[in-house]
This record gives structure tokens, sequence and C-alpha cells, in this order.
């Protein structure tokens, strides 16, 4: 228990932290790209075609996956918020910094795809049906995160500033996604939704697994590289970012 | 001093300078645009996700969208160079202030309406706007945000130096003109009637306001250095 | 030795209030003059008076032996002004504050990066002026009179936030400039080592 | 083998659907990998520049 403890506040300091990461980035890479490959040439190449809705269903690899990454960001990055709140932790701030363009990247995705899959589904590329316009809502949220840690000069400052708004994002998501669902109810009593079919076979279902385990993984290396990118740009006056990574 | 070549060095320099300063700082072009989309999304969320309804709503939603979002980052086109000293040292050399004021409406317009104009053809899929008219749309917003940055810059140099929602309120009454022909426009394309007429005014509007409306806001801002 | 400037008995005014009264003085080409007054005697009131940027004042200025009293106007002389604010965007470059300023637009790379070594910024010329201390910000506003050959500079106490070698650059640049033939309009809180003509302003204490 | 490949590829018609959505996914991936390489290249450049 100690040794987690220890290992985590020594990762909290950029230098160790960036040599860690330097040092894991090609592991990472490789098991993102692999466990990635492998769900989508399952998801796409060789699951079994949906009697409803035929092989258009194969955007759910890309478009749940997508879904799921855009939520777990966000809470990601209220957990991170929250711990530099408490602790002042120097990396968990740049965190926030590193992940919201990532997280804005997949909600992106998971909007496109899920208009892609609507046009021949519904027969028109966007429906305001509950999911869809909280994921929309998701994603202006993570805009107004990276817009607001742009517009601050002095990033310790704009840390904070966007660590308060994620997790008072964290709040409000919830209670977003209820009250859209209940709007989506107030208008129209039948909704239709994407995934057709409640209960999928194992052979659909096991892809989708993976498929989630393959974005989770992308997204701990993206993190990482991103990361390392913050660390080197915040601290490139530091003698250790001299002797590390300018090399005099 | 003022030969022809200075002041196309001139007008490039002032352009380049701000678009650097914009790109440099991504809150400039994102905000406006998130903002445009986030107003657009209000109102399927106010008025119910009725295809019908909000296809025949569609072309105002977006035009009024656009108008307040253009008028958002309005105040910042002279505030900053104010109040840091760059427009002291800009007015003592002799290059014309004309120029100047033209670069950056033109910025502007480039950081600020012509992400809004990509976001409305996002938008009209989202309003279910009858894609007919989708190209009249794009016209006139091109031409109607143009019209509105001028008309922004001239509200930032009055209301320069106080509150950033004053120069939205001077500007908002005089932005009328600009939505009517907008929405004739596209009341007109939606009908599938001939638009050009309503087309040649608005441009006409624009070929007096690009030097009638620069050398009014030439005129205020040097009011804040009288 | 013609005069660049010629004031005679100038009275400004801020907001309203008498700030100086009965200010003359001539300035010839390459030589300077300098203002020195305590804070709110109205050092800066004169320079924007002069300039125009203040019109409440009255009393004679005379541009370039003219003999019509007027504000300064584009094709007296050439001038540049640098005011309390520097004009240092923090979010360009040291190369792109020199460039995009309004002197700069005609200097080649090569010229400011001479420049860049002159004011001890070489170094940081790629770099972006956030992360520059107040006194290298400075540093590039005093890279900014190089650029171009001015008649004339009016600045707005050059010599607040400057080390000792920052003091020393100014000294050995105007010297420069003075043997290039252009004048300096300074204004400080006390007298600096530079070879000039001293004015001094008291703080009007009427109530 | 060839066969199957077009099959896969053509999905009924609705192929294009999915392989947009495949495309989006990579470039939304390409740019958030990129970028913060472009951004330590500019540093890296910045900083050795200043010799």
């Amino acid at each position: 228990m100690s040794r987690i403890k220890n290992w985590l506040i020594a990762m909290g300091s950029p230098p160790h932290f960036y040599k860690w990461a330097t040092s894991s980035l090609p592991w990472l890479a490789g098991l993102a790209v692999i466990v990635f490959c492998v769900g989508l040439t399952w998801g796409i190449g060789f699951s079994p075609t949906d009697y409803k809705q035929g092989d258009v269903y194969r955007i759910i690899y890309i478009h749940v996956p997508s879904a799921i990454l855009a939520e777990s960001i966000y809470i990601f990055m209220a957990i991170s918020g929250f711990i530099s709140m408490v602790w002042r932790a120097k990396i968990a701030g740049m965190l926030i910094n590193s992940a919201a363009p990532i997280g804005a990247g997949f909600t992106l995705v998971a909007l496109l795809t899920g208009s892609i899959w609507g046009k021949p589904t519904w027969g028109t590329w966007w429906v305001w049906d509950a999911r869809l316009t909280s994921t929309l809502i998701l994603f202006f949220l993570y805009a107004a995160i990276i817009g607001l840690h742009s517009s601050i000069e002095n990033k310790t400052k704009g840390d904070r500033a966007v660590a308060i708004l994620a997790v008072l994002g964290v709040v409000i998501v919830p209670i977003i996604k209820k009250s859209v669902d209940w709007w989506q109810t107030l208008h129209q009593p039948s909704t239709f939704t994407l995934t057709s079919s409640p209960s999928m076979s194992p052979e659909m279902y096991l892809p989708l697994l993976v498929c989630v385990l393959g974005f989770y993984c992308l997204f701990i290396f993206m993190l990482t590289n991103s990361l390392r990118g913050e660390i080197i740009s915040r601290e490139r006056d530091k003698s250790w970012v001299k002797k590390q990574f300018f090399k005099y | 001093m003022t030969n022809r070549d200075n002041t196309l060095d001139w007008f490039m320099l002032v352009l380049r300078r701000d678009l650097t300063l914009s790109f440099r700082r991504s809150a400039t072009y994102i905000t406006p645009l998130i903002f445009f989309l986030i107003v657009v999304t209000f109102f399927p969320l106010a008025l119910g996700p009725s295809q019908s309804l909000l296809g025949s709503l569609a072309a105002g939603i977006i035009w009024i969208s656009a108008l307040l979002s253009s008028l958002l980052a309005v105040e910042g086109i002279f505030s900053e160079d104010y109040r840091d000293g760059t427009l002291d040292q800009y007015f003592v050399s002799s290059e014309p202030v004309f120029i100047l004021i033209f670069a950056k409406v033109l910025c502007h317009w480039l950081v600020c309406g012509a992400p809004i104009i990509l976001a409305s053809i996002l938008s009209s899929i989202f309003l279910y706007l009858p894609s007919g008219a989708l190209f009249a749309l794009i016209i006139s917003l091109l031409l109607g945000t143009l019209f509105m940055s001028l008309l922004g810059a001239l509200g930032a140099a009055l209301a320069l130096g106080k509150s950033a929602i004053l120069s939205a309120i001077i500007v908002l009454p005089f932005s009328i003109p600009t939505l009517l022909m907008g929405t004739a426009i596209m009341s007109a394309a939606v009908n599938q009637q001939d638009y050009s007429g309503f087309l040649s005014i608005m441009g006409a509007m624009l070929a007096v306001g690009i030097p009638g409306l620069c050398l009014l806001t030439v005129e205020a801002i040097l009011l804040n250095y009288e | 030795m013609s005069n660049i400037l010629k004031v005679k008995n100038l009275n400004c005014r801020r907001s309203g209030e008498e700030v100086l009264q009965g200010l003359s003085f001539t300035l010839e080409a390459g030589k300077n003059l300098e203002i020195i007054g305590s804070n709110g005697s109205g050092k800066t009131t004169v320079l924007r008076s002069l300039l125009g940027f203040v019109n409440d004042h009255d009393g004679g200025v005379y541009w370039n032996d003219s003999e019509v009293s007027s504000t300064f106007q584009e094709g007296d002389v050439s001038c540049f002004y640098q005011g309390h604010q520097i004009a240092v965007k923090p979010l360009l470059t040291t190369y792109e504050n020199l460039k995009f300023s309004s002197s700069g637009f005609n200097s080649s790379l090569e010229e400011i990066t001479l420049i860049a070594k002159k004011i001890g910024l070489k170094h940081f010329l790629n770099r972006q002026s956030s992360s520059l201390s107040a006194g290298q910000k400075k540093r590039i506003a005093i890279g900014r009179w190089l650029l171009k050959d001015f008649n004339l500079y009016m600045i707005d106490e050059p010599f607040t936030a400057l080390d000792d070698e920052g003091i020393e650059l100014i000294e050995d640049i105007v010297r420069e400039l003075n043997n290039k033939g252009a004048s300096f309009l300074i204004t400080g809180h006390r007298p600096s080592g530079l070879n000039s003509n001293k004015i001094y302003l008291d703080v009007k204490n009427d109530k | 083998m060839l066969d199957s490949l077009q099959l896969l590829f053509i999905m009924d018609g609705k192929g294009p659907y999915v392989w947009a959505c495949l495309l989006i996914l990579i470039i939304v991936i390409f740019i958030n990998l990129i970028i913060p390489v472009i951004r330590l290249k500019r540093i890296y450049r910045e900083e050795t520049l200043e010799e």
C-alpha cells in the first residue's frame, strides 16, 4: 500500500513523470495499437451481420467506445481537478489540460459517427434524441474547458480555474442527462435508439468489449504523449529540462 | 512615406500580426464558434425537436445566432492594443489609420465570421433547413457577417475602454437592416424564389459600408485621443 | 543647428484641472531634453499634449522651425513615441514584437537579429515574450528605436524596471542616435546620466 | 480472398458509412497525437536556435 502511495507521489513530480513517460511510451503505444486493431478488425471484419440493420450496425464498434470514453474522460478530468484543488498537485492540473482535447476529440467522433449512423437508419443526419443531445452538451462543456484554459495566460492559474469547472461539470452532467431524458419524453413518447436489440449475441458483444478496452489503452497512450509535451513546454526553463530534453 | 507599396506592406503587417495573436490564443476563434452552436442548440431544447417546426424556423434561428455571436469578440478588436500602448505607437507613426482599421476588421471577420459560416452549415443539419436553401444561407451569411464585423468595429471604437457589453448594445439596433435582408434572402430561397435582388442590395450596403464605416471608426478611435 | 521642437508658455490640463503652467523649452536636432518630476507633476501629460493625444492645453508648439503653432501632425517630423505602456505583446516572440511594430515592417531578419543582439535578447529571438521579465520586455521596446531613423524620440520614463546594464544600454543607444542627428525628449523621476538639458516640474499643491 | 475483401468493403452498400466513421476516428486520433509532437519540435527548435 505504501509502495503505491510512494509511487503516486513520485509520479506527481514532473521530472520523474517525464522520465517514466519517455521510457514507457513505446510500450503503451504497442499495447494500444494491438488491442485497438484486434478489436476493430474483429468487430468490423468478422462479427456477424445484424438481422435488423444489416452491416451498418458495425459503426457501433467505433461509436460506443468513443461515447464511453467521452464520458469517462470527463469524469477522469473531474477527479484530477479535485486532486489538484485539494492537494495542489502540479501534474493533476496539467492532466486536465492534456485530457481535454482528447476528450473533445472522442466526443466529436461519437457525435459524427452517431450522425452518420443515423442517416441510413433514421433517414436523417441528425435527430434530437436524448443521447445525441446530451453528448452535444458534453462537447460544449469540453469546449468551455479548453476555451477557458487557453484564455488564461498564467498556466497555473488556468489549471485551477479549469479544475473548478471540471468539478462543477461532473455534478451537472447527470442532471443534464436526466433533464434531457425528461425533455425527450415530453416531446415524443416513442424514442428510437440506435443499438436496436437490447440483448446482443456474444459474437457481437465480445469484440465490442475488446474495442472499449483498446480505446482505453489508446487514451492512456495519447494522454501520456500529450502530458509529456505539456510538461516540457511548462518547465522549459528548469534545469532538468535543459539537461534531459535539450541535452546541454 | 505613404506610397502604394508601403501601404500594402503596412496592411499586411497589421493583418499578419492580428492573425498571429488570434491563433496563439485559441479562445478568440473558438469562443464565437461554440457560442453560436450552443445558442442554436437551445432552440430545439426550448421549442421541441419536431422536424417540421424547426425546419421552418431554421433560417431565422441561424441568422440571429450568427449576429449575436459575431458581436461577441468585437470588444477585443481595439481594447488590448489601446490598453498596452500599441495604438499610441501606430498613430504616431505616419502610416494611414484607415488601413489599420480595415486590416483589424478583416482579421476579426476571418477569425470570428468565417468559422461561424462553417458552423452554420453544420447547424443547418441540426435544424433541418431545406437543403436547397443552404447555398443562400452561406452567401447571405458571408456578406452579413462581414457587415457585422464592420459595425462591430465601430461599436468597439465608440465604447473603447468601457464595458464589453456596451459595444454590442450600441451596434445591435444598427444591425436590423442586415438581419432583415438576410432573412429576406433566406425566405425567398426556402420558397424557391429568386433572391438575387436582395443579394445585390446587401452587396451595395457592403460596398458603401466598407469605406464609410471604416472612416467613421477612424473618427471614433481618434475621439479617444483628444 | 535647427530646432526640432520649440515650446512656448505651454499650459496643460488633465480632466479640466491645470497640472502645469508656463512650460517653455527648445530642443535642437541631436540634443536631448529631460523633463523631471515626481508622480502627478504632468510629465506624461506634456508628451501626450504635444502629440495631440490630449487636447486640453494652450500655448505655442512649433515643430521644425515652423512659424505656426500646432500639435504633432503627420509629416512635421518623424517621431517615435513610447508611453508607460510599452506595447510589447506577451503572445508574440521577440522577433515578432520588433517586426510587427510601427517602425519595423520594412526591416529584414538580419537587421532584427542584429538589433536583438545589441539589446541582449538574441537568445530569446524566437521565444514568446510572456516568459520574459519586465526588464527584458523593456529592452524589446528599446530595440524598436533602432528599427528606423527617427528625428525625435519621445520616451516616457525609459529607465524604470531596468538594471544598471540596461541603463547603460539606453545611454549608449541615445548617444549613437544623437550622432545621427536624432533628439530625445525623455521624462523621469530623477536626472539620468545622459548629456541633456533638464527641466524640473513641481507638483501643484493648491489644496 | 479478393471477393470477400470486396464484400467487406461494400457491405451491402452501407460500406461508405462505416468506412467514413473509421476515417473520422483515425483523423481525430492522429490530430491529437501529432499536436504534442509538433509542440515539442517547436520548443526544441526555439531553444536550439538560440545559439
